[in-house]
Formats: C-alpha cells, structure tokens, sequence
C-alpha cells in the first residue's frame, strides 16, 4: 500500500474514532442521567436530612439543567476531569488510574499467553486434521470457552487456593506490600503469583478463539495455490509454514488479538469480582451496584475508548499487514 | 423437506454438528416436559419438619439435593432448560434477524445505506458487552429482557458483518443480476433470491447467539443483575455463589448448572464448528 | 359473614439476593407465612438503588418492604433511632418512611431527648417500645450478630475486646489487640470497597474503621456502650443546654504540631460553616456556640437539651487540625465541592494509627503511631477489599489475612471450618442493629393496626434467625436491640406471638376481615381503592 | 532420448463416494527443447497430471499406477527430499491463476530472492541482480520487483510468474493454462515471451490448454486428453490435419475460425463421463457418432503409427470418419442421454 | 429500418476514491431488429459496461439509451419493468447465472411471474422454450437444480431464461468463454438460431474475433473506452482500417499449423496506456503514432460504406 494511502487510512480511521468516541460518551451521558434514584440515597442514614440532600445534590452538579451539566461533562471530560465519586468521594479519574495497568497487565498476560498457545496448538491442529486427536482437542477448546468464566474461576478458586494452597485467594499484591508502582509490581514475583489464578482462567477462556482461528485461516491458506506452489518450488516444510502459511494466516488472529485486548478490559468484569483483581471492570461493577454513577460513567467510557481504540488499531493493523486491504475491490 | 434431508445429511457426516444437535435436542425436549420430569416444585421451600431442608445431600429423594434455601436441586436444573432455552433463542432470533437484515440492506442496497449501517456497527462494536449489560440491567429492570435487549442490541453487528460481507459476494453473482433483468424488484431480489442463501450462515451465527446470551445471563445474575424470580442456570450459580455452596463443600449444587451451561454453549460451538465446511467450502475438498 | 373487597396482591421489595441473601431468603419465608392468611404476596426484588429510590421518595407507591438498620458506635444511644424512625414530624421527608404517626409516640421521644436523668429516660424508652409493641409500625424481623473471626495462632485471644452491640470487630480491639510472634500487622478483610478518608467524610461502614482509629475524638463509646472521655480529658455538663470540655495535654499531630483548643474549637463548629460539609452538619446543628475559655478547656452552648450530645456529637466529630483544613474550607468557598471530597496527599491526624496508603479498591494500610498516649501493641492494620465472601474465607485459613472482620456469609460455614481449623476462632456478638419489615401505613390495608398485628404475629422470628441467618441473629421486636442491654424493653420479643399464624388469623377475624375461599377480604363495606405496585 | 517420458500414469483421487480416476493412463513424452502442448476440455485431468509430475499431489491424491522418468529418472519412486532436488531447478511450474500462486503478502523481490537464495544458493546481490535479468527477460520492467501482486495486471502476474519459473533455469517448464485467463493481445504476447525463451534457451515445456488454436500457434507436439486418458498424440501439424480420434475431429470443427469459411460450426453435444464411475468402454462413446458395440464395451488400445499415437478402435477408418465428422448431421444424430 | 436499440454518445465515469476511471466514452451505435451486432476489444475496454448500460443496470454519466424509440436513460425502477421484459441478457458464466436454490421450472417462471403473465400460461410458455433450446423433453429438466446440469446445459437454461418474456433484443456478454470448447458450438448455433428465428436485435460482446464473426455481421471495436472502428465484420477482419484493429486481427491464433507468427503490430499492454491526455489514446502502444496523435484525439468519422474509423490515418484516405 502507498505510504500515503496509509496515512489516508489513519487519518479517517482516527477522525471515526473520535466520532464512535464523542457518540459513546454522549450515550453514556444520557444512559446515566436516566438511571433512576438520586445519589444521595447512598447516604441514607437517620440522621439525613433535606438540607444535606440539596447540598450534597449541589456539590454533584445535579442541581443544573440538562444541557448545561452535559456542557460541563464534556467539557471536564476533554480535561480528563471525569467528576468526583458520588460514594467514595474521591476524583474517579483517580480511582480509574489506580485500576487501568491492573486491567491492562491482566489482560495482556492472558492475551498473550492465550495467543501464543492458540495460535501453535491451532496450527498443529491444523496438520492434525481428520486425526483422532481433534475430536479431543477441539471440543476441549470449545468446553473451556463455553463455561462461565466466573465458574471456571471460582472452581480453580476452590481447587488450587483453598483447597491445595497453592496460590492466594485474590488481590494483585501481599497484604500491605510497598509495591505501588508498576514496575515494582512488575519486577515482584509476589504480584505474579496473585496474576496466576486470574489469568489462567482468562486463558482457558480466551485461547479458545486463536486456536479455532489459527486452524481454519491455516487450513484454508494451506489449501492456497501459492502454498502448493512454494511445494513446487521445491522449498522446506519451514519456509512454506513459517514464511507463507502462517505469515498469511496469522494475519486474522493478529486483528482478533487486537480486537480480544479492546474486548477483554471490558469483559474482565467478572474475573477481577472473582479474584479481588483491582482493575477497571470491578471498580464498574461496585459503582454500578453501588449507583456510583461518576464512577461507573467514567470505568465506562474508559472501556469503551479502549475497547474503540484497539477496534481502530485493529483496523489499521489489518491494513498495515494486509498489502491488498487499501486495493478498491472491484465491484 | 429437502431442506430437512439436507440437514440430516449433513449432521451424519459431521459429528461434531450431531453432537451439538443432540444437546440441543435434549434440552429442547427437557424444556418441554420439564413440569413432567422435575420431581418437586423447583420454587417450593421444601421443610423437613418446621424447619427448612437446608443443604440436603444427594439422595435418592433428592438426586442432586437442595439448597440453602431448601429447594431441590435438580428440579431447578430441569426448569433451568426453559429459561435458556427462553433467553437463548429469544436472543438468537432477535440477533439474527436485526443482523440479517441489517447486513442483508448494507450488503445489497450499498451507498450511504452500507456507509450508515457499517458506522453503526462500529459504534456499537465499541460499545463494551458485560458492562453494558450492567449498566442497562441497573437502569431497568434487571433480568431476561435486559440479557435479551443486550445481546440484540450489541451483537447483530457480528452477524451483519458476516451477512454483509456474504451478501457483498452474492450480489456480485451473475443470477443476481439476472434476476434485475427479469424483472425482480430489489425488495424481491433481496427476500427472495438472496436471503434463503445466507440464512444458513446466519443460522449459525444465531447458535453461537444463543450461547452468547446464556452466557451472558449467568454473568449478569452472578453479578446480581439476573433476574431472582425466573429459574435459570445462572440464578442458579448466583445463589449457590452467594451462599457460599463452593465453602460448604456443596459441589451438588455449584457444578450442575455450570455442566448445563456448557453443554448447551458448547453445542452452539460445536454446530457452527461442525458447519466449518459450509463456512469454508475449500475444506470439503480436502 | 359479610366481606369487603378482596386485598389486592400485596408486592413485598427486597433487594436483590446477590446483595443481601439473607433477606431475601427471609422475603421468601414471610410471603409464605402471609400467604397462609389467605394473602396474595409477590416479592420484588430490586437493584438497591432503585430500591431505595421507591421506598424514600415515592412514598405513597409500595406496600411493603424489606430494610435494616445497621449498628454504629454512635447509635450505643437509642436516641438517633428513637427520635428519627417514628416521629411524625418524620413523615414527610425524613427517615419516618413507613409514616407512622402517633402523637403519644412524638411526646415521649421528645421527652426522652430532653430528660437528661438516666433513670427517667429509660423509662421512658421503656414506655416507647411498648407503644411500638401495640402499634407494630414495623415487623421486626432479627438482631443478626456480629461473626467475626481471627487468627488466634497470631494473636492473643485474650487481647481481643467485645464492644457492646459491635462485636469484638472495634476501636479498642484494634488498640489492644496483642501479637503472640513475629506477625505484629493487622490484616483484615472488607467486602466492600471504603471511601475517601478525611475528618470531614463519614466513610461508610468499612471506612469508619479505619477513620475512626486514624482520628482522635473528644470522646469514644466505650465498650460498655456508655460515652467515655478520649482526647478529652474531662466533660462535664453543669446543666442540660451547657457541655465544659478539659483537653488532654502533650498530644501531637503527625506533623509534630500540637494539638491545641483551637483545633479543638474548630473541629466542633467546622462542619457547620456553610454547606461544606453536609453529611457532619447535622451532628453540630444542636450546638449554639463553642468557646475556648482557657488553653485547654472549652465550652459548648447547646439550642435545645440533648440527652445524648455526648454520644451523637462528641463521640462523632473527629479532631482536625485547624491549620490544615482552615485554608480548605475557605478555598472551597463559592464552589460546589464540599470538603467530604478533598483528599489529602499525607493525612495530617493524630490517631493512634496513621495513615500509610489507601488505594480504595485494593488496600488501605494504617502504621501504629507510637507516639500516641494510647499507642497500639500492634504493627499496622491493613485492610483488604476482597468482595468475595468465599475467597475472605480461603484468605483466612491460608493466613493471608489473620483478621476476618467482614463477613456476612453464613455463619455456619465459618463454625465449621473453626472447628476444622485449629488456628481460627470466632467471636460471635449481637449486634445493635436490626432487620424488618416495613409496613406503608399509607396505603390500606397497612393503615389498619390489627392488620399490621396480625402480619407481625405470622412473621415465625425463630426460624427466620435459624434458617435464614443461621443461627446468627436473634428474634427482634424492638428497634433497641438486647445489645443495648441498659435500654431494650426486656423480654419485648416474647411479647408479640411469633410465627402463630392462628393467632394472626384470628387478629384478622375480629379485626372484621374475612376469608373467602382462601382468600381475605376487607372487613364488610371496604373497598379496595389502593392501585397495586407496579 | 526424451526428456520427460509418462507412461500409462494413473492419479486417483479419495473422495468420499469412492476413488476419482482423475488420470487413468496417460502416456507421452515430451523432447528436450520442444513444447507438448496438452489439450482437453475441463475436467479431463490435465492440471492432475501435472501435479503428478511436480509431485504435489493434494493429500486426497495418489499415483496409483505407471511411471515418470524425467531426465533418465523415475520420479514416482524417488523420495520426497530427491524430488525435492529435482523442483524447481530442473522442473518448474507456470499456474493458471498467477493471482492465487503468488504469495499476496509478499512483495515479488522477496518471493523471487526466496527462490533464488533457498534453492538457487546465491547471494543476495547476485539473485537482486539475477532477478531483475529475469524481470527484463519476460518483458517486465525490474522496479516493479517492488510491487505486490495485487499491484500487477493479469499478463504481468502472467510474466512474473515465468520469471519465477526461468529462475534457476530448469530443463522443463510445466504450464498449467498460462493463457487461459488472458485476453487475445496478451495471451499473444505471453506466448511469443514463451516461444521465444524457447528457442533461446533451450527450454522443454508442456503447455496446458483447452484452445488448439493455442496448440497450432506455440507448440511442436500436442497430446489430446478425454476423461483422463491422452486418445491422441503426435506432431501438431500431424494431428491437426490428420485426425485420428473421433474427439479430435469433434475438437477441430467446434472452433470458429476467424479467417475460414462460416459454416455452421459442429459441437459434441453431451459432457464427459464422470470418472467416480467411468464407462468400461471407450470413454468418448456416449458422445461419439461413430461409436460401435465393441467401443462400449471395451476400452481401446493405443496403437502408434510412426509419431502419431491414438486409441481408439476404428483408428484405421479414420480418413473415412473424418470426412462425415466434417458435417454438422453427423453429430446431431448423437443423443447422449 | 429503425433501430430496436440505439446508443447517443453513452458515456460512464467510475469514481473509485480518488481515482477516477472513463469506462466508456461517447459510445454511440444501433442494432435494428434481426441484426447482430458484435462489439470487441481487449479486456478491460469497456465492453462489458456499454452493455450494461444499454440494459440500464449501470447508470451512464452522459449520453441517452433509446429503446424502440423511447428515450429510457433516466426512466426509474418501476417504470423499467415493461422496458426489461423487452431487452434480455444472456450472462458469460452459465455456472453463475442461475440461483442455485431455484429449479430449473422456477427459475424460467420468475421472468413470466415478474412481467405479469398470466399462471395458466406459465407451463405452455416454459415447455416452448425449452424445446427452443432443445433442452427436450421439459418435463426431465424442469425440476432438476443447477448443479446437476453441466455447463452447456445451463447456458442453454439462460439462454431460455433470456428467451421467456419474448425479447426485442438479446445482449450476450461472452456467451461462450466460460464453456468448454466441445459445446460452445452449440450455443452459438441456438444464438443464431434464434435471433433469425424471432427476428431479433443481438449485440454480443467478446474478445474473439473469430466467434464474433461467426455470429455477427456487424462489428464494432472499442479500445480504452471508445469505438476506434466499426463495419461489416467480414470486411472489419479482412481490412481493418485502425491499427489497434489490425493488431486485434492478428493475435487471434487460428487452428492451423501455417499462420502468421510475426510480432503483433502493437506495444506494451492495456495497464500501461496513459488514461486522459488530450491525444488518441491508443498513441503509445501505436506502431504508427505520429505528433498529432499526440495532440489531437481522432473522432469517429465515415470510411465509407457502413464503415467508421477513429484514427488520424484515415483523414483523407478515400471514403
Ligand atoms: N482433490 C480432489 N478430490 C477429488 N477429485 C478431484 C480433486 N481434484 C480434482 N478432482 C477431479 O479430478 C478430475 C480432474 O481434475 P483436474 O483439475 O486435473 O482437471 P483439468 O483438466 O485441469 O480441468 P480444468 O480445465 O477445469 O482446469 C476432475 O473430474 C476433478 O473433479
Ligand atoms: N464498478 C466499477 N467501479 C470502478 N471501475 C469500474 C467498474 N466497473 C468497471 N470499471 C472499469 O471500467 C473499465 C471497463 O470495464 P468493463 O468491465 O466494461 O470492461 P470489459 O471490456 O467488459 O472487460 P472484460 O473483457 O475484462 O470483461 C475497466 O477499466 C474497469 O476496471
Ligand atoms: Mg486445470
Ligand atoms: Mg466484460
């Protein structure tokens, strides 16, 4: 593809970012205005009284029209100000910086082991096909991907933690650690040992894809002409799987692994509950239940500008890989 | 009648697909003679005396024993099979018909309609599943509808994506244009010639729907978004979670409704898995 | 025999099982019971917020519905309960919600508020429950208790303290709890998430823990339940609308500076500036004025007499240095953020614990403060946001933490595993706090008192407190709990038939309603005007 | 001496309703230095028979049967690594759809180099310079090795993909159709590209084709294939001119001829036989108008008079044959069912 | 006689992005009834398109459609449907043509069901026919699918297609190339057949000279979008007056052993040619190219009888 035409490509693809972006938050906006109740009622307590209710409904800037608090939303939002949490009290932008790398770490460990593992089981499988050990492997990789994630943590929960010991029951790091930073939790062998649990059950969920993915792409390349022809050519097993089998086939599971990293941060939710893992979706989840809706709005928004970005990284990623993607198909 | 033939044909060449059709069935026909075959009311406490029969073992009374709130185990099982089969197929029809028709009009009309449509799918694919659900579970009622309006609501872009991109293909075809030149409207050409080519694909698109939304409802009632007063799987796994059944060593009553929903997710998996040869037609070749 | 309308089908909120299990179990069995009256009950669960939203602001909608009131050290004294559940001037917008309205009840609270003689407002305390007895406003459900458990292979069971109405999860448990090796940190669990920690935010449940041993107070409940001096010295009130408070001398901030009766004076009336701090207003509205009248003493004028000043605000408002919060407060001015949310990079306190990081979602770790007159034996009390019951439990037994302090899963798994587990021991405590029904005395036929009675005598409170707590609560009648040992109404709970559904029926019979193949009816002539819930 | 000899070879096909006889005795050689153009109408097992020969059968596929000696060596005996040897340097292969035979991913420098680096062993710079020689040699312009394949016409593709089949100049250059697809000024110049490297380098080639117009034009030899037997072979002209098989005959009077006479052309009404269940006979009977009880029940041998090679059981009728297959009537009295 | 179809200055511009692409330009032709019309070129030159535009499946940019004397460029969908039942077109790949889900009775009745006639006529209609085809007896086709005809069967199943609403004029795009050679004959026979049967105008569109002959007397060649000539096919092909004709006739390779194999007087291919410019945009593969070919496009001018030519070599020579 024309260096230029890439550029096009990323300047359109980034200017409907901003426009999913500006349509998410906007919703976003609205769904929660509609959320019934008020949030004072989180402080419902005898001692509550109508005056501490406006004050409170004041200092939450509910005490403004519509338009004029959208106009404040939006305009905060561009600051990276998402609002104070109703109950915690604390800025969420706050709360969410402390949970994103959580989320982040957790997911891109899964991802990429779930990847790694998919993508060469797949394309084993993919040689392997029509031999008895697909009516294993497959509907193994299916089951895991077909049970409730929150099930399969709970069950290797009960078996390798409570049970045997082997792991800790939840958080990211021992109890009253120093390690707040990133790269100290990093370089802990403590903070991979509470990432354990939680991801393997990610890649129990999550390998299933890649594999089933890797082994039609490669059994639909491997049937290409241009394979059969690097046979021809005379050229060895490796140059045809790795140069021309896999570097084509790889190409969808490169995209979906984009696709999977925008997808897991939202869909975490329910592995980080299990595990007291502190990332985004639990931080969503308890203001959700808690109608914390600062809070539960901006995990929300951030979730959905990642999971937008990485559809878009997904996008360009294809079009960076894939030399025939900018070609006009002809109609 | 032929399509039927085929489809029977089909299934015998392809195991995985008749496994998948075989759970299906088995809890179709479960759902339908649940009142028949559950042996209590699965809503009913039962009592041992005043008392409520709590965390009663398997027995021959109670093959799967009761909960902590007393009530039989495996009666809730088998009523379970409605509700997924309520949530699954709703959910699946609703997916794949939003999906059909969406990717069937962006497909075949082009133009600005395609350029609507595929913007919206993209809006919507940016839009975050699970906490979606959350969300719209605690701004209405939480349960079934909500798991329902979700998957509709934020899945029909997979399948029109699919149906769009196959439609692309057909109308490309020669007897497409055929039938402009004898005369077929657009509507015609669209419901009549090309729709009944890809409702297979969007059949199968549909019985992974259907395990998205049970999965999806387990995740929304584990979470205390379900909906208490139906009896699902998921309901199920939220109570037994909730009264800690995994603590009480109660594996009767925590791993059934698990087993049940990946059965039935996984015989979506297993059908479209089965389908892969009408998927990718070069398969068959080999 | 005549009959009315039939009762429409009565909608029974609850929150969600998710939220809270053992209510809805317990939903479940009282719609049983009310069924057995010939009743049409349906329970409706809903998400807590909108839940709360129908039963607080849409008064005149429900019929009935589950609700709780939970235990704080402050609520030791009846009087916040007392005076705010049933006063009829509480209808409308306060926490009167069920509108009960009983101008003999509004006298007696008034009067209990006011007689600053012990004797005499227990008295009538006495006389209020009994009221409340007759007119059963609420079916009382249960006091739950307080389960909690430790690490006994940490610490020294003898150095763990059982506060009144509390359990043994407290203040002076957190002081006095004492090491028995190497392990000296605290680390206890929480299933909720707390939130912000300043003096001027009330932190919920799980953040008043740690609020409350990170800031110093003028007085602290004790663990009899009765107000005792802290960073007070003396307190005294020479007469009913007059408190004198002696400071305690030497004590520091974390920031090495002492701690004056200016700071003193300000942490009492600060709260009342402006509405900058909403949630502590009320807490100091009853006071007129506060001087210091020397270096250490200061004198609090009060608008009306207050039995309980001492309790409600003395033991409530926390000590905030003045040179901190005073620039705070004033650049708040003109803003629409109160001072609940300003967070502080480094709290400046002066508490037995200081606080070393809060990272709200996964951990907020306080180191002891050895400095304090009343330092603790313990290292550092570190809290862990687990919400999930069943892994607090693992975390337990596999030592991650030594400290269960938040567990409302059932009590029965953790006696089991106490027992199987030799390090693990339990201490179990009744609870202030109490569950019920709340009846909507606005919409018939809750209106009627003998329809009331009759629910309340269904209601079977023993299996409720066996099968749905296990046998972690005790039948309740009363919204002051056994705990609070001084004040309940003994034997209270025996005084109303419990889970006699034949005297219920009976309630009803000569009350007029009537029972028509099953199912009730009005008495003769009523109609049923009230729409059902929707 | 022929360079390449295939003899009475035999390729099935497993499928799930039985074998397919795809090849079933197909027997010819081609000349070093001379093209053998092999003619057959779809389906006959043509492109099968020259996977055979390059040994990359898909995995349903098998010799079942018959020999490939190429340059003295039988190649259905060899193992995979010595056949392996043999691809591409002295063997290679020009596709049909050069789209699809080209890696998409990868620009055509890299796929070139790959060749000439992997089994060519020359250094970078020398297989740089080796394939922009090839580039220019196939009349395409060497910075277009910068190109994907996407970015190429279809005669362009067509060329790179002789380019990449000259590589490490080969005795024999199998092209399966390369003209199919292309329209009559490309196809022209394609196969003048091709001619002309003949002559030039010596170059043996079989050259895959439906159209004889293809065959008169380029080739020296021509074998016939129906349902996977060659029924004829020899020289062009020869068979051309001299038809032996009903089918050839057919052949030569279906085509429109832009200069000749128009006349009604004559078509063979009817399909070939399926080869999961092939007729016992001669496989051209049903649509044969000349067919005889004995052509139904028996296959015809192959019988040879001097270069030209026929099967078929009324071989020595057949100068009589050929005058009634001149008239349209003829054929229109066959009625295949 | 007056035209069936005819073509004023047809023109159609593709914009795909930023490209933009003259398919076809200023294209204008007739074809009377019982006439057959061949149109040729390379791939690519527009052939397709023009067709397409006759038949109002493609938009033109410019110029007007005349069907038996009415102007049908901008006439809208609906209105179409008696214009469609006229005008039938004959598709290249007779694999692709018909819906694989539709039998054969079917597929024949969706023309007759569209056009609005009558149920009752429906099979008399169907059987006609497909004895027309000779596709005989109906009764055991009829009801069999697509895949279970063989290629010149199902070309013959869309030639009747084409045939059922009784046309005025056939288009036929590559009617023959995606067949095998053994039956293309027979198609071309029945195309022929039935245009002299039924008195109808044909055009048919391939890159084969040689078939086109065979089926059409009169041709028109089009090279980049344009008509570069037009004659009487016998005489297109035994002097071709345009060079890029000339190359044309020279490439198609005849059966036999003795032909011409000297180099084809023409350059470079297709995808190098400039699009745009002023001059003839044939100028750069033109083996006769001169300055003004560079400057000025040649139009389309008479060159003598029936004959037109677009090329600066034939100014002045005599018509
Ligand atoms: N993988 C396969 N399995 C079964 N049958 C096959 C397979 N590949 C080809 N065939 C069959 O073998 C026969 C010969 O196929 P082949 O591709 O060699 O024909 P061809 O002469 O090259 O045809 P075309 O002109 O269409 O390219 C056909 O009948 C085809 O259906
Ligand atoms: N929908 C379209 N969008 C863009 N360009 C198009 C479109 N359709 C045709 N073209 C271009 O218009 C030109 C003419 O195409 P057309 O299909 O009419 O040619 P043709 O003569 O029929 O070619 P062939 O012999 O290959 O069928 C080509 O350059 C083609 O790429
Ligand atoms: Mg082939
Ligand atoms: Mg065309």
């Amino acid at each position: 593809m024309s260096r230029s035409g890439f550029l096009r490509l990323v300047a359109e693809r980034l200017g409907f970012l901003v426009l999913t972006v500006w349509i998410t938050t906007t919703v976003t906006f609205l769904l929660f205005r509609l959320m019934p109740g008020d949030p004072t009622l989180a402080y419902l307590s005898p001692t509550f009284n109508e005056e501490t209710r406006t004050a409170l409904l004041r200092s939450f800037g509910l005490d403004k029209p519509l338009w004029e608090q959208y106009l404040i939303y939006m305009g905060r939002l561009l600051q990276g100000d998402l609002g104070t949490s109703f109950l915690q009290r604390v800025p969420v932008s706050q709360l969410l910086a402390d949970a994103l790398p959580n989320t982040i770490i957790l997911t891109l460990v899964a991802l990429s082991i779930a990847y790694a593992f998919g993508i060469v089981a797949g394309a084993f499988l993919a040689f392997q096909r029509g031999r008895g050990i697909e009516g294993f492997a497959i509907p193994a990789a299916l089951a895991t991907r077909s049970a409730p994630e929150f099930w399969l943590g709970m069950l290797l929960l009960a078996g390798l933690a409570f049970q045997l010991g082997w792991f800790p029951t939840g958080g990211a790091v021992p109890p009253g650690s120093n390690l707040g930073g990133i790269g100290d939790r990093l370089a802990s062998p403590e903070f991979w040992r509470h990432l354990f649990l939680p991801a393997l059950t990610l890649v129990l969920y999550l390998q299933g894809l890649p594999l089933l993915l890797m082994r039609a792409t490669m059994l639909e390349v491997m049937n290409d002409e241009f394979i059969v022809m690097a046979r021809m050519k005379g050229l060895s097993r490796w140059s045809i799987v790795m140069r021309h089998a896999a570097r084509n086939a790889l190409l969808p599971v490169v995209t979906a692994f984009a696709l999977g990293l925008g997808a897991s941060v939202g869909g975490n939710v329910v592995v980080e509950t299990v595990f007291a893992w502190p990332g985004v979706g639990r931080v969503l989840v308890q203001a959700v239940q808690g109608a914390d809706y600062p809070v539960a709005q901006g995990a929300f928004i951030l979730i959905s500008v990642v999971l937008a970005t990485m559809n878009t990284v997904a996008d360009l990623l294809y079009a960076a890989l894939d030399p025939r993607v900018s070609v006009g198909a002809r109609r | 009648m032929r399509a039927a033939r085929a489809a029977w044909r089909f299934l015998r060449s392809e195991p995985f697909a008749f496994v998948g059709a075989a759970i299906y069935a088995l809890i179709v026909v479960t759902a339908i003679f649940a009142d028949k075959l559950a042996p209590h009311d699965p809503r009913e406490i039962l009592r041992v005396g005043r008392r409520v029969a709590r965390y009663l073992p398997i027995s021959p009374e109670h093959w799967l024993g009761t909960t902590s709130s007393g009530r039989d185990v495996l009666s809730q099982l088998i009523w379970g099979t409605r509700s997924a089969l309520q949530v699954g197929l709703t959910a699946a029809i609703v997916v794949v018909a939003i999906g059909t028709l969406m990717g069937l009009l962006a497909g075949y009309l082009g133009g600005w309609v395609d350029k609507l449509i595929t913007r919206l799918a993209d809006i919507v694919l940016s839009m975050p599943f699970l906490p979606f659900m959350l969300v719209l579970a605690a701004l209405t009622t939480p349960g079934t509808t909500v798991v329902v309006a979700c998957v509709a609501l934020l899945l029909w872009p997979n399948t029109a994506r699919v149906i769009r991109s196959q439609v692309l293909s057909l109308r490309e075809r020669a007897w497409v244009e055929a039938a402009r030149v004898t005369g077929c409207s657009n509507t015609r050409i669209m419901f009549v010639h090309i729709l009944p080519q890809v409702l297979p694909l969007a059949a199968l698109y549909g019985s992974v729907a259907i395990g998205w939304a049970i999965l999806a409802e387990a995740s929304a009632s584990f979470l205390g978004f379900g909906d208490p007063d139906t009896i699902s799987w998921g309901v199920m796994l939220q109570e037994a979670y909730a009264n800690q059944a995994l603590g009480r060593g109660a594996w009767n009553w925590f791993t059934p409704p698990g087993l049940a929903i990946v059965s039935m997710v996984l015989a979506g998996f297993m059908i479209s898995r089965g389908s892969e040869k009408l998927l990718f037609p070069k398969l068959a070749d080999k | 025999q005549p009959a009315g309308d039939p009762v429409r089908t009565l909608v029974l909120l609850a929150q969600p099982q998710a939220a809270l299990p053992q209510e809805y179990q317990a939903a479940e069995l009282i719609a049983a019971a009310w069924r057995q009256l010939g009743l049409q009950v349906q329970i409706r669960p809903l998400p807590s917020q909108q839940f709360s939203q129908i039963v607080w602001y849409e008064r005149q909608r429900w019929d009935t519905t589950t609700w709780q009131m939970v235990g704080r050290p402050e609520r030791s004294d009846p009087d916040e309960l007392t005076y705010n559940l049933f006063l009829s001037a509480n209808i409308a917008n306060g926490y009167n919600f069920v509108g009960y309205n009983n101008p003999e009840y509004d006298r007696l609270a008034n009067a209990q508020r006011e007689e600053l003689d012990v004797a005499k407002r227990k008295q009538l305390m006495i006389q209020a429950q009994e009221l409340v007895n007759r007119d059963q406003p609420y079916g009382f459900m249960v006091h739950p208790k307080n389960v909690v458990a430790f690490n006994k292979n940490v610490w020294d069971e003898k150095s763990i303290v059982d506060q009144a109405g509390i359990g043994a999860r407290n203040t002076w448990t957190w002081l006095s709890i004492a090491p028995l090796g190497a392990q000296r940190d605290i680390i206890l669990n929480s299933v909720s998430t707390p939130t912000n920690l300043n003096p001027f935010n009330i932190s919920g449940a799980q953040g008043s823990w740690a609020a409350e041993i990170t800031w110093d107070r003028l007085m602290r409940i004790g663990t009899d339940g009765l107000p005792q001096p802290w960073s007070a010295e003396a307190v005294t009130r020479p007469d009913p609308l007059t408190v004198d408070v002696k400071l305690r001398a030497g004590m520091k901030w974390s920031d090495g500076r002492p701690i004056t009766i200016e700071d003193a004076v300000f942490s009492l009336v600060a709260p009342g500036i402006g509405d900058k701090s909403p949630m502590y207003k009320p807490f100091v509205a009853n006071i007129a004025s506060v001087t210091a009248t020397g270096t250490d003493t200061l004198r609090i004028t009060l608008k009306k007499p207050d039995a309980a000043f001492l309790v409600s605000s003395l033991a409530k408002l926390n000590l905030a240095p003045k040179h901190v919060w005073e620039p705070i407060f004033q650049s708040l001015q003109g803003k629409p953020e109160t001072a609940e949310s300003v967070m502080e990079s480094t709290p400046v306190s002066s508490g037995p614990f200081r606080m070393v990081k809060a990272k709200l979602n996964e951990e907020i770790v306080l180191e002891a403060n050895r400095d304090h007159w009343a330092a603790p034996k313990a290292a550092r009390w570190i809290m862990r946001i687990q919400p999930n019951t069943e892994a607090a439990l693992g975390a337990l037994r596999s030592g991650e933490i030594n400290f269960l302090a938040d567990y409302n899963g059932d009590p029965q798994i953790l006696r089991d595993i106490a027992k199987a587990d030799p390090k693990i021991k339990i201490a179990e405590a009744l609870d202030m706090g109490f569950k019920f029904i709340a009846y909507n005395h606005r919409r018939p036929p809750f209106n009627s008192t003998p329809f009331r009675q009759a629910l309340s005598a269904s209601i079977d409170r023993e299996l409720l407190a066996e099968d749905a707590w296990g046998g972690a609560a005790v039948p309740s009648n009363s919204w002051v709990s056994p705990a609070l040992t001084f004040w309940h109404d003994q034997g209270i709970e025996k005084r109303v038939p419990g889970g006699n559904v034949e005297a219920a029926k009976k309630i009803l019979k000569d009350a007029g309603f009537v029972l028509v193949n099953g199912r009730l009816h009005y008495p003769a002539g009523v109609k049923e005007t009230t729409a059902p819930f929707q | 001496m022929s360079l390449l000899s295939v003899e009475n070879l035999q390729v099935h096909y497993r499928t799930g309703a039985g074998p397919v006889r795809a090849v079933d005795g197909a027997t010819f050689s081609v000349a070093a230095g001379s093209i053998l153009g092999l003619v057959g109408e779809s389906g006959c097992g043509k492109s099968t028979l020259g996977r055979a020969i390059m040994g990359v059968l898909p995995d349903a596929g098998r010799i079942a049967g018959g020999s490939v000696v190429f340059e003295g060596r039988d190649l259905v005996a060899l193992t995979e690594a010595q056949r392996r040897e043999i691809r591409w340097r002295r063997l290679s292969f020009i596709p049909q759809t050069a789209m699809n035979a080209l890696d998409p991913v990868q620009r055509l420098r890299a796929q070139m180099l790959e060749v000439l680096m992997e089994r060519g062993g020359l250094a970078r710079a020398a297989a740089n310079d080796r394939a922009a020689e090839l580039f220019r040699m196939v009349g395409l312009d060497p910075v277009r090795l910068a190109d994907y394949p996407h970015q190429f016409s279809g005669g362009m593709r067509q060329r790179a993909s002789i380019a990449l089949a000259l590589a490490l100049n080969p005795a024999l250059v199998i092209a399966d159709e390369p003209v199919t697809a292309l329209d009559v000024i490309v196809q022209r110049q394609v196969l003048d590209v091709m001619r002309d490297l003949q002559s030039r380098l010596g170059l043996a080639m079989i050259l895959v084709t439906h159209d004889m117009a293809v065959v008169a034009y380029a080739c020296d030899r021509v074998a016939v294939m129906y349902a996977g037997i060659v029924v004829e072979s020899g020289p062009v002209r020869e068979v051309l001119e001299r038809p032996l098989h009903p089918y050839t005959m057919g052949l030569t009077h279906a085509f429109p001829d832009v200069h000749g006479e128009t006349g009604e052309l004559v078509p063979i009404e009817g399909s070939p036989p399926n080869l999961l269940h092939p007729p016992t006979g001669c496989r051209f009977a049903a649509r044969c108008p000349f067919a005889q009880t004995r052509c139904h029940e028996q296959a015809p041998p192959a019988v040879t008079e001097g270069e030209h090679m026929v099967a078929c059981w009324r071989a020595d009728e057949a100068s009589a044959l050929r005058t009634a297959a001149a008239s349209p009537a003829t054929w229109a009295a066959v009625v295949p069912a | 006689m007056s035209a069936v179809i005819e073509a004023r200055g047809l023109g159609k511009t593709f914009r795909t992005g930023r490209r933009t692409v003259h398919a076809v330009q200023d294209v204008s032709l007739a074809v009377s009834a019982g006439e057959a019309l061949g149109i040729v070129g390379e791939s690519g030159c527009g052939k397709t398109t023009t067709a397409r535009m006759l038949l109002r499946l493609e938009e033109p940019t410019a110029g007007q459609v005349i069907f038996e004397g009415e102007d049908i460029t901008h006439r809208r969908a609906a209105a179409l449907l008696p214009f469609r039942a006229r005008a039938q077109l004959v598709f290249q790949n007779p694999f692709d043509a018909l819906n694989p889900r539709f039998t054969i009775r079917r597929t024949l009745a969706e023309p007759l069901r569209n056009f609005g006639i009558p149920e009752a006529e429906h099979a008399a209609r169907i059987d006609a026919v497909m004895g027309r085809v000779r596709l005989t007896p109906a009764s055991a086709w009829l009801d069999r699918f697509p895949h279970e005809l063989s290629g010149g069967q199902l070309q013959r199943v869309v030639l009747a297609r084409a045939l059922i609403p009784g046309p005025r004029l056939i288009v036929a795009d590559e009617p023959v190339s995606m067949l095998d050679v053994s039956v293309r004959a027979g198609i071309l026979n029945l195309l022929r057949a039935a245009r002299d049967e039924l008195g109808l105008a044909a055009i048919y569109i391939s890159h084969d000279l040689a078939l086109i002959r065979y089926v059409c007397e009169r041709t028109v060649v089009m090279y980049l979008g344009r008509i570069v000539e037009e004659g009487p096919t016998a005489e297109l092909i035994s002097s071709p007056r345009h060079p890029y004709t000339r190359a044309l006739v020279a490439a198609v390779p005849v059966p036999r052993v003795d032909q011409d194999r000297a180099a084809l007087p023409i350059r470079g291919s297709l995808s190098d040619t400039p699009q745009g410019g002023t001059g003839c945009a044939f100028r750069d593969r033109c083996p006769h190219a001169m300055p003004r070919c560079e400057a000025e496009a040649p139009a389309l001018r008479e060159a003598g009888p029936a004959r037109r030519v677009a090329c600066h070599l034939e100014e002045g020579a005599p018509s």
